[in-house]
């Protein structure tokens, strides 16, 4: 199947920060209630691959994807087909980048859910994960949708993680981002737009509606002050 | 013979969680009762009722509901709130702020049916809820058990508000019903009717008392208008300030000036 | 404009990447003999042309082509005079070992369509042209509609070269100059000329930007490159 | 004068984290609490750089930054020297780059301020600057921690930006993670490391550190439950 | 004539902004005094209070003090917030949670300050501020206008305590003290003395009573305890609940059933 850059982009960006977003929960989860050190450091570590060049990042899952490698032959067996140049490989890697973006503003959301509230739910007889699933999860829905824009739109524009591991393969895995750097470099500078503008006007679309919906639900933060 | 319904006799401590501050005992003598507590501010009442309840900060001594002992320090007994059949109402209690007033009593409700059938029927619950809420939590019926609650608390005509859209009295007295719908040995009352008029102060106090009877029940119950819980209070337990200091000396003989406490011999019992 | 430290200031040198196993020898040799030091800034030659276009403070460009050097010239960018080719590339054929010993075979394009190699590696043939070569050699042997569900793109050659590396492609086009530092670097396998048989060789061109300060240092350095010793070395790894 | 690409990449990264915290005040500001449709609009435009390849927006940066446009001559009558392929070309071109993951934690942080709070401060006459100043700036400090760590890793793992408009010049603005590239892709493949490394401590070391601080400043979220 | 020092004709609406509620009259013809104001949870009291600060919801109708128009629906006037001269404890007021006890106090006071200065002082007052806080804010002096308050509502021992370590009714007596600490001509406060302790209320009724004598201001003074504000009032007003219904009808003639109201005709009033 040939697919259009953009119908790939659009894939790859929308299931990467969907799935990140979910993942992000537990993950957040553990870095703010665990409370131990161990957590902090966990959370420098999560940060880490954001500092990484794209373009070394891609090298380094690369190598781990590759079929020589022992967990790129169990992929391989699994998917039936190797992980780098497909579009799972691609799904799989940009989980790994963009996934600081989603868990940080979780996190943040997590650590401003009131005392109080998680006590109170406690106190009626809620275990551990009733109380994240009812009350921390509902109450940071806000950050909850700051990190799936921030993993959506960053997947968006990923060019070196993606060129890496995807192999640019048109209808495959070459997304509106290596399209549109191609056509801009191959034609000297001059093009570029018919690729761009598609990619703005998506992601445009995309984040316009996010946040018109976001500002309708209003935040559930507690309000003190009883009118 | 039969153990003792409650009887603690503990050190509260507040800053740094340092043992420093005053001593309590109280003892209800009764299957079910009410003892109220009564201080000025600063005095303990809040912090005495976290310590019973289990919460933050841990008091030292020796806690005994029905002859089992929740907390003894001295044998490194400290129950957890969830081992401790208690139900509290903590001082400026929150509703959850992301469910409306219906929902904030739904979810206690099926948190004390989940602790009811114990964890084996937790897949079954799941299911059972998530259908309910498919066919629209709003406006199925509510359950009896609720149902009963919602009208003796008279909030009725609160239930679709969000809590943020409830006055102080209103929010109280959800609060309230909220916490009654945990089955508990013990009741923790932080000042549940401030807030409330006193019309609403008189009746939901003569309801909490009968519920308690009909649950054979035990509360504790902070207030500031002792005169109001005498007519159902069982005894009544003084806390006082030290002098000039915040900290708390909870072993007076008598009763701090400007109280008018019914000291009740009979049931609770309050000395050095 | 900074302040004229001529005699220390370094001559600045924008070069294609795939020099990158050759130059510095080149320019530490260069320094040497004449004084003059060299910075180099490494990239893409396209982004490089753009780059010159915007008026980057560079003196010289190597290019990995003809084309963006002489388009840059047309357009007033390098000097038409200093544009001069130093060096032509080889295009070759590069096949993992694995595959080799189980087809007991030498590398040749007709091993690209065994089912040992699940991809091969070729630049971006929109920007660079070793995978314009590449396509062009495919397809004169009639080989390219039947290969091109198996193709992979790198945005360089380096990049090819890291698919051949890490084992995710079994096959891949390269110039000879990466082809020989690949197998230096004892990554298993053997490659095969395609130039100038299927392909001719790739010119690749060097001129010095107009805007520079430095244009005598960097006709110095072109000189130099044009001279025996400098295209010997140049010979010994896989140029032309 | 000629710097490591490390001391650039610190400078670089450090700077720009820092002057991106204190732009993403103002900005998140305007986007929480103006509460025009407009806001809205203006966060999805401020997003919308996230989903650009970084080489195409280094690409228009760099169109916009060269002497031949109005604004790139006027930069480059002011600075001295033209923006493109100097530090002050990599500083603005990065801030760009790095700004919605400065302002989305701190807009999430700013909507999280509970109304009571601000109506409190309002009754006691301060004005809306003040309350801004003395109530919402402070009680957002954990989201204006996770804007500046976002934006701070964000610009040293940033490469196509940089490499556009910065020109990959060594001692100037070549930063770690274009050398780590460099290294990575020259011929042997076995360098790189040489930069990833400090690349990798650095980032680690300084995320570690504002991590436990973090914590230990604890969260200033009101608790209603009083003990 | 001097023009009558509070009167106000209101509709107050509650629900989605529209006018459906209830219609309040008052009046206090004494240059300084108390109007309590009294009724059932969600007879709209916290509402009125907020209406008359110029906070949401917008009531319609007619404000007047001291013969300004603060609201004159009919003609568009409605002063915003900060254009009336007022201070407000907000039922379940809340004390800024990132400044300890004492610093919640200067930040009022630095406020006050800088609006009897006027908007020139701003650089200057920035700047002694700054000042102040290198020195270090925490033992500093207090300023004498700040330090009376806090003696006369005794919370000099909280002064470094942050407001998560505060018990409730001592959050109370702080919020009560900061609303002080703003120079207005009504103080609107919505329940300021709940969860204090008797002794407590009986002697912040008398020093509230004294400040509002001093400074020459007017307060309305929501209560749940009627008969404690009775001695201070110089009238009270009750509002009461529709039949059956929880929208606000605010005219009836006589006091709720269950309120002890002393209907002070003198100087507030009251009527249909
Ligand atoms: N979280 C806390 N950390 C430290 N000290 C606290 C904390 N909560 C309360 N305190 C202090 O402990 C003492 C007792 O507080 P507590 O809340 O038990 O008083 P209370 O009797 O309930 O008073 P009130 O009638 O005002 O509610 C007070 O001096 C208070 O300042
Ligand atoms: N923010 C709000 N949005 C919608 N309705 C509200 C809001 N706040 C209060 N109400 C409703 O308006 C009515 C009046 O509320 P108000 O807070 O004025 O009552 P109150 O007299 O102060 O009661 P209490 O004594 O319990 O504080 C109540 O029915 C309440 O549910
Ligand atoms: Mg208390
Ligand atoms: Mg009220």
């Amino acid at each position: 199947m040939i697919h259009s850059a953009l119908s790939i982009t659009v894939a790859l960006s929308l299931s990467t920060a969907t799935i990140l977003s979910l993942m992000a929960l537990p993950l957040a989860g553990w870095i703010v209630f665990s409370g131990g050190r161990a957590s902090a450091v966990g959370e420098a570590i999560l940060t880490l691959t954001l500092v990484l060049p794209p373009a070394v990042l891609g090298y380094l899952l690369l190598v781990a994807f590759s079929p020589e490698s022992p967990p790129g032959a169990l992929m391989a067996r699994l998917l039936g087909h190797p992980l780098p140049f497909s579009f799972a490989g691609l799904l799989l890697a940009s989980l790994i980048y963009s996934l600081p973006f989603a868990v940080g503003p979780v996190a943040q959301s997590f650590r401003q859910v009131p005392k109080g509230t998680l006590e109170m739910a406690r106190i009626l007889g809620a275990g551990p994960l009733t109380v994240f699933r009812k009350v921390v999860v509902p109450l940071s829905l806000p950050g909850i949708a700051t990190g799936w824009i921030l993993g959506f739109a960053h997947t968006v524009g990923e060019f070196g993680v993606v060129m890496m591991v995807g192999g640019n393969i048109p209808g495959e895995t070459r997304t509106l981002s290596l399209k549109a750097y191609d056509d801009l470099l191959s034609a000297d500078g001059q093009g570029g737009w018919e690729a761009i503008l598609p990619l703005l006007l998506f992601s445009f679309g995309a984040l316009l509606a996010l946040n018109l919906v976001r500002r309708r639900e209003a935040s559930h933060a507690p309000d003190p002050t009883r009118g | 013979m039969r153990p003792i319904p409650l009887e603690a006799d503990l050190l509260l401590s507040r800053e740094r969680g340092l043992p420093s501050g005053g001593r309590v005992r109280l003892r209800l003598e009764k299957e079910s009762g009410i003892v109220g507590i009564c201080g000025p501010s600063g005095s303990g009442k809040s912090t005495l009722i976290r310590v019973l309840a289990g919460l933050p900060p841990r008091g030292t001594g020796v806690i005994r509901v029905d002859g089992v002992a929740w907390l003894d320090s001295d044998r490194g007994v400290d129950l957890s709130l969830s081992q401790r059949p208690v139900s509290c109402l903590p001082q400026g209690a929150v509703l959850f702020p992301h469910m409306n007033v219906r929902e904030n009593l739904l979810f206690a409700h099926s948190l004390s049916e989940k602790q009811g059938k114990g964890r084996g029927s937790l897949a079954r619950f799941s299911l059972s809820e998530a259908l309910r809420r498919w066919t629209g939590t709003r406006t199925s019926p509510l359950p009896d058990r609720l149902r009963t609650l919602v009208e003796r608390f008279g909030i009725g005509d609160l239930l679709g508000k969000g809590p943020g859209a409830l006055s102080g009295g209103q929010t109280m007295k959800v609060a309230l019903a909220r916490a009654f719908l945990k089955d508990a040995r013990l009741y923790l009352l932080d000042e549940p009717l401030t807030g409330i008029d006193p019309e609403g102060r008189t009746r939901l106090t003569r309801e909490v008392a009968a519920l308690l009877r009909e649950r054979c029940a035990m509360a504790l119950w902070v207030t500031h208008t002792p005169g109001e819980l005498s007519p159902v209070a069982d005894g009544m337990v003084a806390l006082s300030l030290d002098q000039g200091s915040m900290d708390r000396t909870l072993g007076e003989d008598r009763p701090p000036a400007g109280f008018d406490v019914p000291f009740g011999r009979k049931v609770a019992e309050w000395r050095r | 404009p900074r302040p004229a430290l001529a005699g220390k200031a370094p001559l600045h040198v924008a070069a294609a990447a795939d020099l990158m196993p050759v130059l510095p020898h080149l320019s530490r040799a260069f320094t040497k003999k004449s004084g003059i030091p060299v910075k180099i800034s490494w990239g893409s030659t396209g982004e490089e042309a753009l780059a010159i276009r915007h008026r980057a403070p560079y003196d010289l460009f190597l290019a990995a082509d003809s084309v963006h050097p002489a388009g840059l010239a047309k357009a007033g960018y390098l000097e038409k005079k200093s544009l001069k080719p130093y060096a032509k590339g080889i295009l070759v054929l590069w096949v993992s070992k694995k595959v080799l010993v189980a087809g007991k075979a030498l590398p040749n394009t007709a091993l690209l369509s065994r089912p040992e190699i699940k991809k091969f590696a070729l630049a971006n043939p929109r920007l660079a042209p070793y995978g314009r070569a590449a396509l062009s050699c495919l397809r004169s042997k009639g080989l390219w509609s039947k290969l091109r569900k198996k193709a992979v793109y790198g945005n360089s050659l380096a990049q090819v070269a890291q698919y051949l590396r890490t084992g995710t492609s079994q096959a891949g086009f390269l110039s000879e100059s990466q082809a020989m530092a690949l197998a230096k670097s004892r990554v298993k396998g053997d490659f095969v000329a395609l130039s100038p048989a299927c392909h001719p060789y790739l010119t690749q061109d060097m001129g010095v930007v107009s805007r520079s300060k430095r244009k005598k240092e960097a006709n110095a350095f072109e000189d130099f490159l044009m001279s025996p010793d400098a295209q010997g070395y140049l010979k010994e790894h896989g140029y032309h």
